[in-house]
């Protein structure tokens, strides 16, 4: 696990060598800011995902909305 | 590139080819007492199956398989067991043949089928067979021109000498409504020198012990019949000649040998060899209950003639074809009787062909179609035509 | 850079700094040159000459006089070896200095523009120009010319006399063909540009001049055709050529890598060849031609990547060979780029694809080899390519000893001795002769390494690690371009119309137009039914059935 | 405009063939005959039809605004507010769409091919290729394409006349035994995979000829049709039609059981490079498009510097999503059409085409 956590930020600090720089020098502010947004937001989800931490899961809540409509659409296309 | 090499030795799904112990055949056996799975391996060695040119074939010790066994709950548990003796990871990629003990088979297979579907390296082409007796025996027994009894059988197959069915048509025709499926048995018999041997002594039965009989053959795996199976239960057997006749009947015969008497001299015979030739079943319905024609059509050749026939005239030829077909018919009758009468098992996939033709009718039908079976009624239309002579018109008489 | 330019000239100072043709280039573009011109004097020029030529032993300086009693004093200069030392004295010296006087006398030799009048009339030689900057002399001296020059007059003659030894017309040593002809590029350009005018008798072939390299002043030739060529890439390329600001051009290696699209490509993106006749062929279809003195390769720009895998020859042979050819070649590459990859993709991860006496037998011959098959072929590998570098960098005879004690020994041995299994032997030799097969050797050495990288990815990830090499491969190669041509066209970006030349070859008539990748003037090689004579109204098609008739 | 590159309208067609193809194909028989048996083939057929009303109505909404995409226009539609929630939930389908696809693709590999390497392996390798394709821009997204579907259509055309001698033609029948309803019932997800096209709406104004954008659309879902159409026959007449719904990826079967004389077996690498390279082209091209709409909703100047960020987000989303395969299946199955329809695919284009023309919104040209 650790292991995995090392490649990633290894990975992490391959990424933002590579773009990060270039982003400052030529002082492009927002797309820096939106850079390190996405970055955080990924770290999040992929460290949780390496340590195996409990993550909040969008398919649930979809399933929740859409769960019932699909079944009734299942209801009324399997019967006869 | 150097992390990814690290990251690789060892784990993962790499295995080096020396390091497979390669599966030809599996047998499956139930134990008796405690009902649990008996698993059989035939596992290759390479060193001794290719060694032929170097050590000039393979001493009396050298035997080109290894041939484990080991039980369990499950096959998976099974190979579990085994995979602990192997020095080598079991590897099924290769694995040409399933062997099922008749034990087994009377008690259900689909469970077993599922591991071999269910997993990735077995192939969907593996040959289904039953025997009556043990897999185990089969897989042990001795192969002449080849170097393993698993090539052997493979080779036998693939000459569709009789019915031939892969894993992927079992499991077909085990799920399809309106079908029952059947396999070929599989059994050891002394092939080719046991003839001779017959002459001189008692030690001619089957069983005879090998130390009398050193210079003949171990006995070989052979096709003999076809096992028959409801649902997934094996329920009865058919013989060489009835297996002919259900080939004709499911349409998949393209090749074999009938031998009928001449017209005009009854003690003599002459062989006709089926070229080609199509099956077709159409269900109908009659007072309520379904019935079938079935069309057999066969082309043949003539291969060998005993008695003066004046083969040149065409009435002569439309004799022989009629022979020929009533020949047929009777052969595909008897198995057809077997089928429906003895063992009621519609390995023909009638109830399929009706519901194609009827499905609602079928509806009514499918719960019932094991008690129906037996009782449809089925006309027969065979029709042969015989094509060539081979180089001689009429056949060879001495002088008078 | 500056270092050896000073040390070439001394410590002189200003003067010399001016005169110092090396330094025009370190003036940033666009600025006046500025040097100097000659002097009447003779003293002082020949005395600026010796000063820029000092410690140069081969520039030889040859001062006389003309006229009967020797009034005029005269020099030429030339460095020795690059001139025709037979012209230069049958028709240089001997007319100055023993025909001349004969003409005329010496009254008219004072009265008269004496420079003019040798010039006119005494020099039976047609490559003789004017120079009045000691800048354009010593280019000229360098490059080959004899000065002329005469007391009392700033303006010297340049005489084009030049004669130095070359190799003569050869096969071309890297693109031998069976059918085609058999003369190559040698290193001299002058003779190059004339092996292609031969070729191209056409007014609208253009061939421009450029000297690049401080030191080396390397002249460039830039062939192209004015009715087929853009404009765009004609400015393109010289824009390109132009920029280069370096001390050696030694070989047309130097230019590639200068001006290529995408120098961090492992794939070439310029062609190059030895063959006046591939060059033709580039120049008709609208490509441009780079000559490099001193070498006898030749780029071709722009340059697509089935160009590499095609060889002049194709277009020789009767068409439906070169096809089958072709074919050959391209299965070739593939089979030398991939089969070592796939070979350990298959026997370590998907047993399961080979048939089971292949897998048992090769499972046989790996019994008690002690590596992993990864291992294996890339000691095989890197073993034949050490061969195949040896091979080349050795004398010939000794090469061929080589490759045989190292196909025939090395490969027996490591057999008997268990460390290779007999496959993979068959496996390098199997991917050695496929990559002798691409006619390129620049696309070869590319696949070479590519080889390598695709092992290794064979080996960590299986038939995974292989696609998805390749899918990297493809999509380098479709982000490359070749002077703003996609490299991959005219598969991608399609241009069915090129097809008829791309993976086979049709046949010549059946080529009506030029690959229209340059889209520019006439696109039509030829009528339509070339094919048309008596008894052949139907066009070439029908040709074959008329024919069996 | 972020995207400098121009397509062309043969680029375009086999684009959308491979975005919409590329997964489906391996699915498709098994999904289409767990209702419909035999009949799957009819489904398809339905789908298909059900799949170019669709690209009708992705077309009107695309063509209205010509030289603008998805982004652009969505605030000019309904307003600043409603047009950037609007957009964040495309950006968000847009990343969960390809979760799912990656997660299938390494699903595939695992299960089929090598089995005790780790999904993210496949996940990750598979997403840094296809972060350094995005940032190379929609022009080599195509031509990578350009090369590789010809080649994906060929191979899937030889794998199933290779087949032939396997199949049987009679487990087709018999047709419509149970009416209709099943029918539909099978076609419900096929429509959802055609409604993938509704991304195309972010790379209309890229085309060189965007008037063209209707025929093209269409042509490629007929095209599409077709192969699922053959793909469904062949493996339901090999297999027949209750095994054919029990298998994850019938065609995988399907190749595995060609034998031609002994000589060619086992055509599984076919189907694994068809599904490598088809797979990648889409993730590619789903991974550029939520790119391209991240870019525009954040008002960035290029779309590049979000290329890794977004490729972080989405491989982790792609394992976090479901712990397993058949979950997977579960919600691509019961779950993902609804949601998938009714929301991005048919709901919103239709909405803003409504609104659209009712308040005579409607760009250059």
């Amino acid at each position: 696990m650790l292991g995995f956590l090392f490649i990633y930020l290894a990975g992490l600090a391959l990424i933002i060598w590579l773009e990060l720089p270039a982003l400052v020098k030529q002082k492009q502010w927002r797309e820096v800011a939106a850079f390190s947004g996405l970055v955080l937001i990924g770290s999040y989800l992929s460290i949780s995902m390496i340590l195996r931490l409990p993550t909040p899961n969008p398919n649930v809540l979809i399933e929740a909305i859409f769960g019932p409509l699909s079944k009734m659409l299942e209801a009324a296309l399997s019967g006869g | 590139m150097i992390v990814l090499l690290l990251l690789t030795p060892g784990c993962w799904s790499r295995k080096e080819i020396n390091d497979l112990a390669v599966i030809l055949a599996v047998g499956l056996d139930q134990e008796p007492q405690s009902n649990q799975l008996r698993l059989t391996l035939q596992i290759a060695k390479p060193k001794s199956l290719t060694a032929g040119t170097k050590q000039a074939g393979f001493g009396p010790g050298q035997k080109p398989t290894w041939i484990i066994s080991g039980t369990g709950d499950t096959i998976f548990e099974a190979t579990r067991n085994l995979a602990t003796e192997s020095s080598r990871d079991l590897y099924w990629g290769h694995t040409i043949l399933l062997v099922m003990g008749d034990r087994l088979a009377r008690d259900g297979v689909n469970q077993v089928l599922d591991f071999f579907a269910r997993a990735q390296q077995p192939r969907e082409i593996m040959w289904i067979m039953v025997t009556r007796g043990k897999a185990e025996d089969i897989l042990r027994s001795h192969a002449e021109l080849e170097s393993t009894p698993a090539q052997r059988i493979g080779f036998l197959i693939r000459s569709k000498t009789g019915l031939t069915v892969n894993l992927k048509d079992f499991v077909t025709m085990m799920t399809k409504t309106g079908i029952n499926p059947a396999a070929p048995e599989v059994g050891l018999a002394t092939v080719g020198l046991s003839e001779l041997k017959k002459l001189p002594g008692p030690d001619n039965d089957e069983k005879g012990d090998q130390g009398n009989r050193k210079n003949e053959m171990p006995p070989q795996a052979k096709l003999t019949g076809t096992a028959l199976f409801r649902e997934a239960k094996l329920v009865g057997w058919l013989d060489r000649k009835e297996t002919r006749g259900l080939l004709w009947l499911k349409g998949e015969a393209t090749k074999g040998i009938i031998t009928i008497p001449c017209p005009n001299h009854p003690k003599e015979k002459l062989s006709v060899d089926i070229m080609r030739g199509s099956t077709e079943i159409t269900p109908s319905i009659a007072r309520g209950k379904p019935v079938f024609t079935i069309k057999i059509k066969m082309e043949g050749d003539l291969k060998e003639v005993h008695c003066p026939l004046p083969l040149g005239e065409p009435a002569t030829i439309h004799h022989l074809e009629k022979e020929f077909a009533r020949d047929m018919e009777e052969r595909v009758r008897g198995t057809f009787y077997k089928i429906q009468k003895q063992y009621a098992v519609d390995v023909i996939g009638l109830g399929n062909h009706f519901y194609r033709r009827y499905p609602q009718e079928w509806k009514i039908l499918a719960p019932r179609w094991e008690k129906v079976f037996p009782e449809v009624g089925v006309e027969f239309q065979v029709q042969t035509s015989i094509i060539h002579s081979g180089f001689l018109t009429e056949p060879l008489e001495p002088w008078k | 850079m500056k270092k050896p330019v000073k040390l070439k000239f001394g410590s002189k100072g200003t003067k010399v700094k001016n005169a110092n043709s090396y330094a025009q280039k370190e003036e940033p573009p666009g600025e006046e040159k500025c040097s100097l011109g000659l002097s009447s004097s003779l003293e002082e020029n020949l005395g600026h000459l010796r000063e820029i030529f000092a410690k140069s032993t081969d520039i030889i300086f040859r001062d006389f006089t003309i006229g009967r009693w020797g009034r005029l004093r005269a020099a030429v200069v030339y460095v020795d070896g690059l001139i025709n030392i037979t012209d230069v004295n049958e028709n240089l010296l001997k007319a100055v200095m023993l025909e001349m006087p004969m003409a005329g006398n010496d009254q008219d030799l004072t009265k008269l523009d004496v420079l003019q009048k040798i010039k006119d009339s005494a020099f039976p030689l047609s490559q003789v120009k004017e120079a009045t900057l000691i800048e354009q002399v010593v280019d000229a001296i360098l490059s080959g010319d004899t000065a002329f020059l005469l007391d009392g007059y700033s303006t010297a003659l340049l005489v084009g006399a030049r004669g130095w030894e070359t190799r003569s017309l050869d096969e071309p040593a890297t693109e031998s063909v069976v059918r085609g002809p058999r003369e190559g590029f040698v290193e001299t350009l002058r003779i190059n540009t004339s092996l292609i005018r031969r070729k191209i008798k056409s007014s609208d072939l253009k061939i421009e001049m450029m000297k690049l390299g401080r030191a080396t002043q390397t002249d460039i030739g830039i062939a192209y055709m004015e009715n087929l060529a853009t404009q765009e890439l004609v400015s393109e390329v010289k824009k390109r050529l132009q920029q280069i600001d370096t001390d050696s051009i030694l070989e047309s290696g130097y230019l590639e890598e200068f001006i290529e699209d995408n120098p961090y490509s492992l794939f070439s993106q310029v062609n190059r060849t030895e063959r006046p006749d591939k060059v033709a062929a580039g120049l008709l279809e609208g490509r441009i031609a780079i000559l490099v003195d001193g070498t006898p390769f030749a780029l071709i720009v722009p340059a697509l990547f089935i160009e590499f895998l095609q060889a002049s020859e194709d277009y020789y042979e009767r068409y439906m060979i070169s096809s089958f050819v072709r074919l050959l070649r391209y299965a070739a590459f593939m089979v030398s780029l991939l089969l070592p990859s796939l070979y350990i993709a298959i026997t370590t991860f998907h047993q399961e694809m080979l048939p089971t006496d292949l897998l048992l037998s090769i499972a046989a011959q790996r019994e008690g080899v002690p590596f992993p098959a990864f291992v294996e072929a890339l000691l095989m590998e890197i073993s034949f390519e050490a061969l195949r570098e040896a091979g080349i960098r050795l004398p010939r005879p000794i090469g061929q000893a080589v490759s045989i004690v190292g196909a025939l020994v090395i490969g027996e041995a490591s057999v008997s001795a268990g460390i290779v299994s007999p496959a993979m032997v068959i496996i390098v030799a199997v991917t050695g002769i496929s990559s002798f097969i691409v006619p390129n050797y620049a696309m070869a050495i590319s696949m070479r390494l590519l080889r390598f990288a695709l092992m290794i990815l064979a080996a960590s990830l299986g038939l995974f690690g292989i696609m998805a090499g390749l899918i990297a491969i493809v999509i380098h190669l479709a982000t490359l371009r070749s002077f703003g041509m996609p490299y991959l066209s005219p598969i991608v970006p399609t241009h069915p119309a090129a097809w008829k030349d791309t993976v086979i070859r049709t046949p010549w008539w059946t080529m009506l137009t030029r690959p229209p990748l340059i889209k520019k003037g006439n696109l039509h090689r030829q009528r339509p039914y070339t094919r048309r004579w008596p008894g052949q109204e139907q066009g070439g098609e029908a040709n074959g059935r008329k024919n069996k008739n | 405009m972020l995207e400098q590159g121009k397509i062309s309208g043969r680029q375009a067609y086999l684009l959308i063939i491979n975005v919409i193809l590329a997964t489906a194909i391996l699915f498709v028989p098994a999904i289409v005959t767990s209702a419909a048996k035999e009949n799957g083939w009819l489904a398809a057929i339905l789908a298909t039809a059900v799949g170019v009303v669709i690209s009708i109505l992705i077309a009107n909404l695309g063509l209205r605004f010509p030289d603008r995409n998805l982004f652009d226009y969505l605030g000019d539609i309904v307003g600043t507010i409603p047009g950037k929630v609007i957009a964040f939930l495309y950006i968000w389908w847009f990343l969960h769409m390809n979760a799912l696809v990656i997660r299938e693709y390494g699903s595939f590999l695992v299960v089929a091919f090598l089995p005790e390497t780790p999904i993210s392996v496949f996940n990750f390798s598979i997403l840094i290729l296809a972060g350094w394709t995005v940032k190379q821009g929609l022009e080599v997204i195509c031509r990578t394409n350009e090369i590789f579907l010809p080649l994906i259509l060929v191979g899937l055309i030889v794998l199933f006349l290779l087949a032939v001698p396997e199949m049987d033609f009679r487990w087709l029948l018999p047709i419509m035994e149970h009416g209709v309803k099943p029918i539909v019932h099978g076609a419900v997800i096929p429509i959802s995979w055609y409604g993938e096209i509704a991304t195309m709406l972010m790379i209309i104004p890229f085309l060189k000829q965007p008037q063209n954008f209707r025929k093209i659309q269409n042509l490629a879902v007929i095209t599409i049709g077709i192969f699922f159409t053959m793909v469904v026959l062949g493996t339901v007449a090999i297999f027949g039609p209750e095994l054919t719904p029990r298998f994850i990826f019938p065609t995988l079967n399907a190749a595995r059981i060609v034998n031609i004389a002994n000589l060619l077996e086992r055509l599984e690498p076919i189907v694994m490079a068809i599904w490598i390279t088809g797979a990648f082209i889409k993730i590619t091209f789903f991974y550029y498009v939520a790119a391209l709409g991240t870019a525009q909703f954040l008002n960035l100047s290029s779309y590049r510097p979000v290329v890794y960020p977004l490729g972080i987000i989405l491989g982790a989303m792609s394992i976090l999503i479901h712990p397993s395969i058949l979950e997977l299946e579960h919600f691509l199955g019961k779950v993902w059409p609804v949601y998938a329809i009714s929301t991005f695919e048919v709901g919103l284009p239709l909405l803003l085409l409504l609104i659209a023309i009712i308040r005579g919104k409607r760009g250059k040209t």
